[in-house]
């Protein structure tokens, strides 16, 4: 056994719970979980079975947990888990898994077949078998600061570019603030808007905020990889500038897997409960929306409808608000089947986005998304997530369909009046 | 005791026990055939009514069908048996009971007189002996 | 129709007339045709003198004459008895006058006379146990008189459940080591009559048969004659719609029992037991055990004395948690040692754990 | 052996092993399975109606939006011969009647046509999953050996059940004592086989509740 598959196969004896124990004794094959996931339903190739994809972890479970596993193991009725079939497994793990979730979702003994997938990731990325793209992320993330490489002069010049657009000034570690917002660095490389709409949102709510200079990155390509001491590193520059600032409450950007990082895996990966909270912009708009801290004017008149993210509706919970401001300023606001709870992933969440090789695969899967939009034909795709932003209009554009994807945040301050005017008012 | 102090209720036997089967139609035919032996070649046949899938509404069917002739006779042998000629002359409706009156065994027969009805030679030869002894008896 | 049965049989009352009515009945039991019945007057009516009458030779081994009993005394005087003058019992030790050394001589006599020709009717299991001294006649062990007697018999009548399976002497734990006929005799044919007793109408049944048509019925695997063991008291039973309903008496004395429900739970063996109670009756047709409100209890059935207990129901098994407590014990001894094995190794895997690393990340 | 000494074994000694190594296992299998525990999340949570483990154990009893439509024969033939089992195993009336001999628990019967009718439409539907498993890729694709052994095993107490009702085929004493033997048989290997969600599937419908319901979501 080479070093790198026995600390894979450490890894996972660590991980194993009874959870999962209970899971893998209760599946009976009967492959619903396949008719929730888009990799399956789109090529029709089993292997693409969710359970399935949880094989090797499957057999080490039993070999190293169950008494009859042992057994079979010893007298070779059980194969013992190899580095190579980890290598061939990175496909079904990483490539075709989003963490979407959809799979938990239907399995009719109640797996949550995607709990498992993660802490697989976790043998996987020990034992060597991520991918690379991935792996690249999680390398600039450590090393860099943020997956794309972007690092705090990037930043600081985009807060000079919104001040001057905008006439607000953007805090940047401000002490005491009430919220310390997180970026992503799609948002700041490719969707500078959201900053923008963040300060016009908040200073008509009159809220303080801030950025922190040493934790402006909220994605964690650590937990995408499947790596808890990664993820720790990341998510630690968050909590501990959040701790020096003070704040209230840290925001977590347009990106679900960051809110995922943040807000329920953050304090388990620390060790310790949070001194602050964790919300999703959407959450906060939510609130402010609720308290009457938010007002705007005028409608959006084309028909829109709304993508939702799968970590912040089916793995976050947040699914009404969403709904609520959309219809604050979309007057054509439409719903694609299976919208909300149950909505099919973009097809690159929980990493698969940032691989090459998994790109054929990923557009062949878009074909559920593009059905949803035929049967609704919106003018345009409202989300609140920069990685699905990404991988819809990679995939729109691929099947050639004239819809652009906006954030939901930047709608939404798009309708707030003009600060100046307002004022004077 | 009598027995009807007892209050055990007897279902009606067989859940179809008022649904008729089907099998009783058939029997007339298979009647009329014994009927045309016994004018055909003076041979006697019977059918055995318990050996056969019969419901009880199939019975009373095809008592009702065969009707009621004008001899009905009463045996009183190891319990009551009663043999009824129908209204086809030849087929008698034949029933045996037991000394507790329990139905044990059922036939139809087609015959001129039924077995069992004749007088055995054996016998009659004892009844003239005992005719004989009563004239005897008269001088 | 005449000859010496029919003679003896006037001479106890019973009329020509009867005897061709209860031969009808008969053959309708047995399942054979009405035809039958006439032939089966005839045959036995025309039964020869008695010195040319089938020999018939009655063996008794480990038995409690209750065969006996239910062929002779039920309902007298029988029909069913009276069969008897049809035939020559020759040695039937509780009907035979003679005694003794006189007994035996007319076994001898019997069988050397009818050698290769007679009927041989066994009741009783026969003991194996300390060489056959459980039960000896004439300082000869059963085991060893039923060969010798068995050797010139032209076809062998198990009566009752002894004969036919052991019946009760093999009750678990069987201290007499007692088998049955077919255990011992293979080269003859063996015509099995169980119940504990048989039925005497299946007795007379079964000898009427044979000195009608000269051969055994059509018998089951079992080897009983299937016209009375083809079908199971439950099937013929008239209580069978309150089973197919659910309605069962619970107890001997509830309402259900009053209204003749079904004694399925109280352990009736109806469902398993091949035999013609249920039709054929008992006492002349009086009655039988489930119309007097008492379960089957499955005696014409291989050791149905063995077989869980009168009382308890069918679908209940003997004592299913007998080993529970023990087997919670050793599932929980074997669960826990697992889980510390497991907890042992979790946190072995867990204190060798390294801190990954850029550089773990490749292999 | 004759068919009755057969019988007498199944419902003697046959049973109570076979009750003794069902316990062993299930109670091994449970300890096994959740003595691994889990960790605590220390993640503040997120309050919802209707999102709890409890709520998940009785909510996956129904087909999520939209899945029946994806795959009829599973849900449909699923649903049917579970109901199917539960009608037959525990409201026929000798059932009953064992299990009120073992816990002093019972309950009304069904009138046996009734049942009579679900072993039927039980193994129909049975028949129809298995044909779907054989038909279908996935589940062709998953099934190992163990799962046309489960298949095998759960059909043939129900088969020989109503056989030995209708008389079919073996006289009624040996179909009995075949039923009761397929039925050890199930209970011997239902702790060690995927037949085990019979016990687990509360456990994981639990987990699954409680991990989700923690933040929010009413899985």
């Amino acid at each position: 056994m080479s070093a790198s598959l026995e600390k894979g196969v450490r890894v996972l004896k660590e991980v194993i719970d009874a959870p999962i124990a209970s899971y893998f004794s209760s599946c009976v094959h009967c492959g619903l979980c396949a008719e929730a996931c888009l990799f399956y339903t789109e090529t029709g190739d089993p292997k693409y079975t969710p359970i399935h994809k949880l094989e090797p972890m499957r057999r080490l479970y039993e070999q190293e947990y169950t008494l009859l596993g042992r057994l079979k193991k010893m007298v070779g009725l059980s194969k013992p888990v190899t580095d190579a079939e980890l290598g061939e497994w990175q496909e079904l793990v990483y490539n075709s898994c989003t963490l979407c979730g959809r799979c938990s979702a239907v399995c009719p003994v109640g797996n949550d077949i995607v709990y498992m997938v993660r802490k697989f990731r976790e043998g996987m990325s020990a034992s060597g078998n991520a991918p690379d793209g991935i792996k690249g992320a999680a390398n600039r993330t450590i090393t860099i600061g943020s997956p794309m490489g972007v690092k705090l002069p990037a930043v600081k010049a985009q807060m000079k570019h919104v001040e001057e657009d905008y006439g607000i000034p953007i805090p940047l570690d401000a002490e005491g603030a009430e919220y310390m917002v997180m970026l992503s660095s799609m948002e700041i490389i490719n969707f500078p808007e959201y900053l923008g709409a963040i300060a016009k949102i908040m200073k008509q709510a009159g809220k303080t905020w801030t950025l922190c200079s040493t934790a402006f990155e909220a994605t964690n390509a650590g937990m995408q990889i499947g790596n808890a001491d990664l993820a720790r590193v990341i998510v630690s520059r968050i909590v501990e500038g959040a701790e020096k600032l003070k704040v209230k409450t840290v925001i977590s950007p347009e990106c679900g897997h960051a809110y995922t990082a943040l807000r329920w895996e953050g304090a388990n990966l620390v060790g310790r409960p949070f001194t602050f909270e964790v919300k999703h912009i959407i959450e906060v708009l939510g609130e402010f929306q609720e308290q009457g801290l938010l007002k705007t004017e005028g409608f959006e008149t084309d028909r829109l409808t709304f993508h939702d993210p799968c970590q912040l509706a089916r793995r976050g919970g947040v699914i009404e608000p969403q709904r609520k401001l959309m219809k604050m300023v979309a007057q054509n606001f439409v719903e694609m089947p299976d919208a909300g709870y149950m909505n099919w992933c973009c097809g690159g969440g929980g990493g698969a986005s940032a691989i090459e090789e998994g790109e054929e695969l990923r557009l062949e899967a878009f074909k559920v998304k593009k059905s949803q939009l035929d049967a609704v034909r919106p003018d345009r795709l409202v989300t609140a997530c920069a990685n699905c932003r990404i991988v819809l209009e990679e995939g729109l554009e691929h099947y050639q369909m004239d819809i652009p994807v906006i954030g939901l945040t930047e709608m939404i301050a798009e309708h707030i009046p003009d600060q100046t005017k307002s004022e004077g008012a | 005791m009598p027995l009807d102090a007892i209050p055990v209720v007897i279902a009606p036997s067989g859940l179809r026990a008022g649904e008729l089967s089907g099998n009783a139609p058939p029997l007339l035919r298979e009647i009329a055939e014994m009927v045309r032996r016994l004018l055909a070649s003076g041979e006697t046949s019977a059918i055995d009514l318990q050996a056969l899938p019969l419901t009880p509404a199939d019975l009373e069917w095809l008592r009702e069908q065969l009707g009621e002739g004008e001899i009905a006779v009463t045996l009183n042998a190891d319990g009551e048996s009663s043999l009824d000629e129908t209204a086809c002359p030849g087929v008698w409706w034949i029933t045996h009971h037991n000394p507790m009156g329990a139905v044990v065994s059922a036939f139809i027969e087609v015959a001129f007189v039924p077995e069992v009805v004749k007088a055995h030679p054996e016998d009659v030869v004892i009844g003239l002996e005992h005719l004989e002894l009563l004239i005897s008896d008269l001088s | 129709m005449k000859g010496p049965l029919i003679e003896t049989l006037a001479r106890h009352g019973v009329t020509r007339r009867t005897f061709v009515k209860y031969c009808a009945t008969l053959a309708s039991m047995m399942a054979l045709p009405p035809a039958a019945g006439r032939a089966m007057a005839e045959a036995m009516a025309a039964a020869p003198a008695a010195s040319k009458r089938p020999s018939v030779i009655w063996l008794p081994f480990q038995e409690c004459t209750g065969c006996t009993e239910s062929i002779t005394r039920s309902h007298s005087p029988t029909l069913e008895g009276l069969i008897f003058d049809v035939i020559s019992l020759d040695y039937q030790e509780t009907l035979m006058a003679a005694a003794g050394h006189q007994a035996e001589e007319a076994l001898h006599a019997a069988m050397a006379a009818n050698d290769g020709k007679y009927l041989l009717i066994v009741d009783g299991s026969i003991p194996l146990g300390l060489d056959g001294a459980y039960s000896c006649i004439a300082g000869k062990s059963n085991l060893e008189t039923l060969k010798e007697v068995a050797k010139g018999a032209a076809a062998i009548v198990a009566m009752g459940s002894c004969a036919a399976y052991g019946g009760l002497p093999k009750a678990n734990p069987n201290p007499t080591g007692a088998v049955s006929v077919a255990d011992i005799i293979k080269d003859k044919p063996i015509i099995n009559i169980p119940g504990c007793p048989p039925i005497p109408a299946v007795i007379t049944g079964v000898l009427a048969h044979y000195l009608t048509f000269g051969s055994l019925p059509e018998l089951d695997k079992h080897s009983r004659p299937k016209a009375f063991y083809g079908e199971t008291i439950h099937d013929r039973c008239y209580r069978r719609p309150f089973y197919d309903q659910g309605k069962f008496a619970k107890t001997f004395d509830d309402e259900g029992a009053r209204k003749g429900w079904c004694l399925f739970e109280l352990g009736c063996k109806g469902p398993v037991t091949y035999n013609a109670c249920a039709t054929v009756k008992w006492n002349g047709g009086v009655s039988w055990p489930v119309e007097s409100g008492h379960g089957c209890l499955g005696c014409s059935e291989p050791d149905f004395w063995d077989a869980g207990g009168f009382y308890k129901a069918l679908s209940m098994p003997a004592d299913p948690l007998k080993l529970a407590a023990k087997a919670a014990v050793v599932g929980a001894a074997a669960g826990v040692a697992v889980s510390f094995v497991n907890r042992g190794k979790k946190s072995a895997a867990k204190s060798a754990h390294e801190k990954t690393t850029l550089a773990d990340l490749e292999k | 052996m004759n068919e009755m000494q057969f019988l007498t074994w199944v419902r003697g000694d046959g049973l109570d092993y076979a009750v003794g190594i069902f316990l062993l296992g299930v109670i091994w299998r449970l300890i096994e399975i959740y003595s691994l525990g889990r960790k605590k999340d220390i993640s503040a949570s997120r309050s919802v109606a209707g999102a709890s483990g409890w709520h998940t154990i009785f909510r996956r009893s129904l087909p999520p939006e939209g899945m029946v439509k994806k795959s009829p024969v599973s849900y449909i033939g699923g649903y049917t011969f579970h109901i199917g089992l539960f009608i037959v195993v525990f409201l026929f009336a000798p059932h009953i009647m064992l299990f009120q001999s073992l816990f002093g628990l019972s309950w009304p019967a069904l009138p046996s046509q009734f049942i009579d009718l679900a072993a039927v439409v039980t193994m129909a539907a049975m028949v129809v999953v298995l044909v779907d498993r054989i038909n279908k890729p996935v589940k062709r694709y998953l099934s190992t050996f163990g799962d046309w052994f489960t298949w095998t095993v759960t059909f043939l107490p129900v088969l020989t059940g109503w056989m030995a009702v209708q008389h079919l085929l073996l006289p009624y004493t040996t179909m009995l004592a075949l039923h009761i033997l397929s039925v050890e048989i199930l209970l011997v290997v239902l702790p060690f086989t995927k037949l085990f969600h019979a016990f687990t599937l509360f456990g994981s419908r639990w987990y699954n509740g409680t991990v989700n319901g923690h933040k929010g979501v009413a899985v």
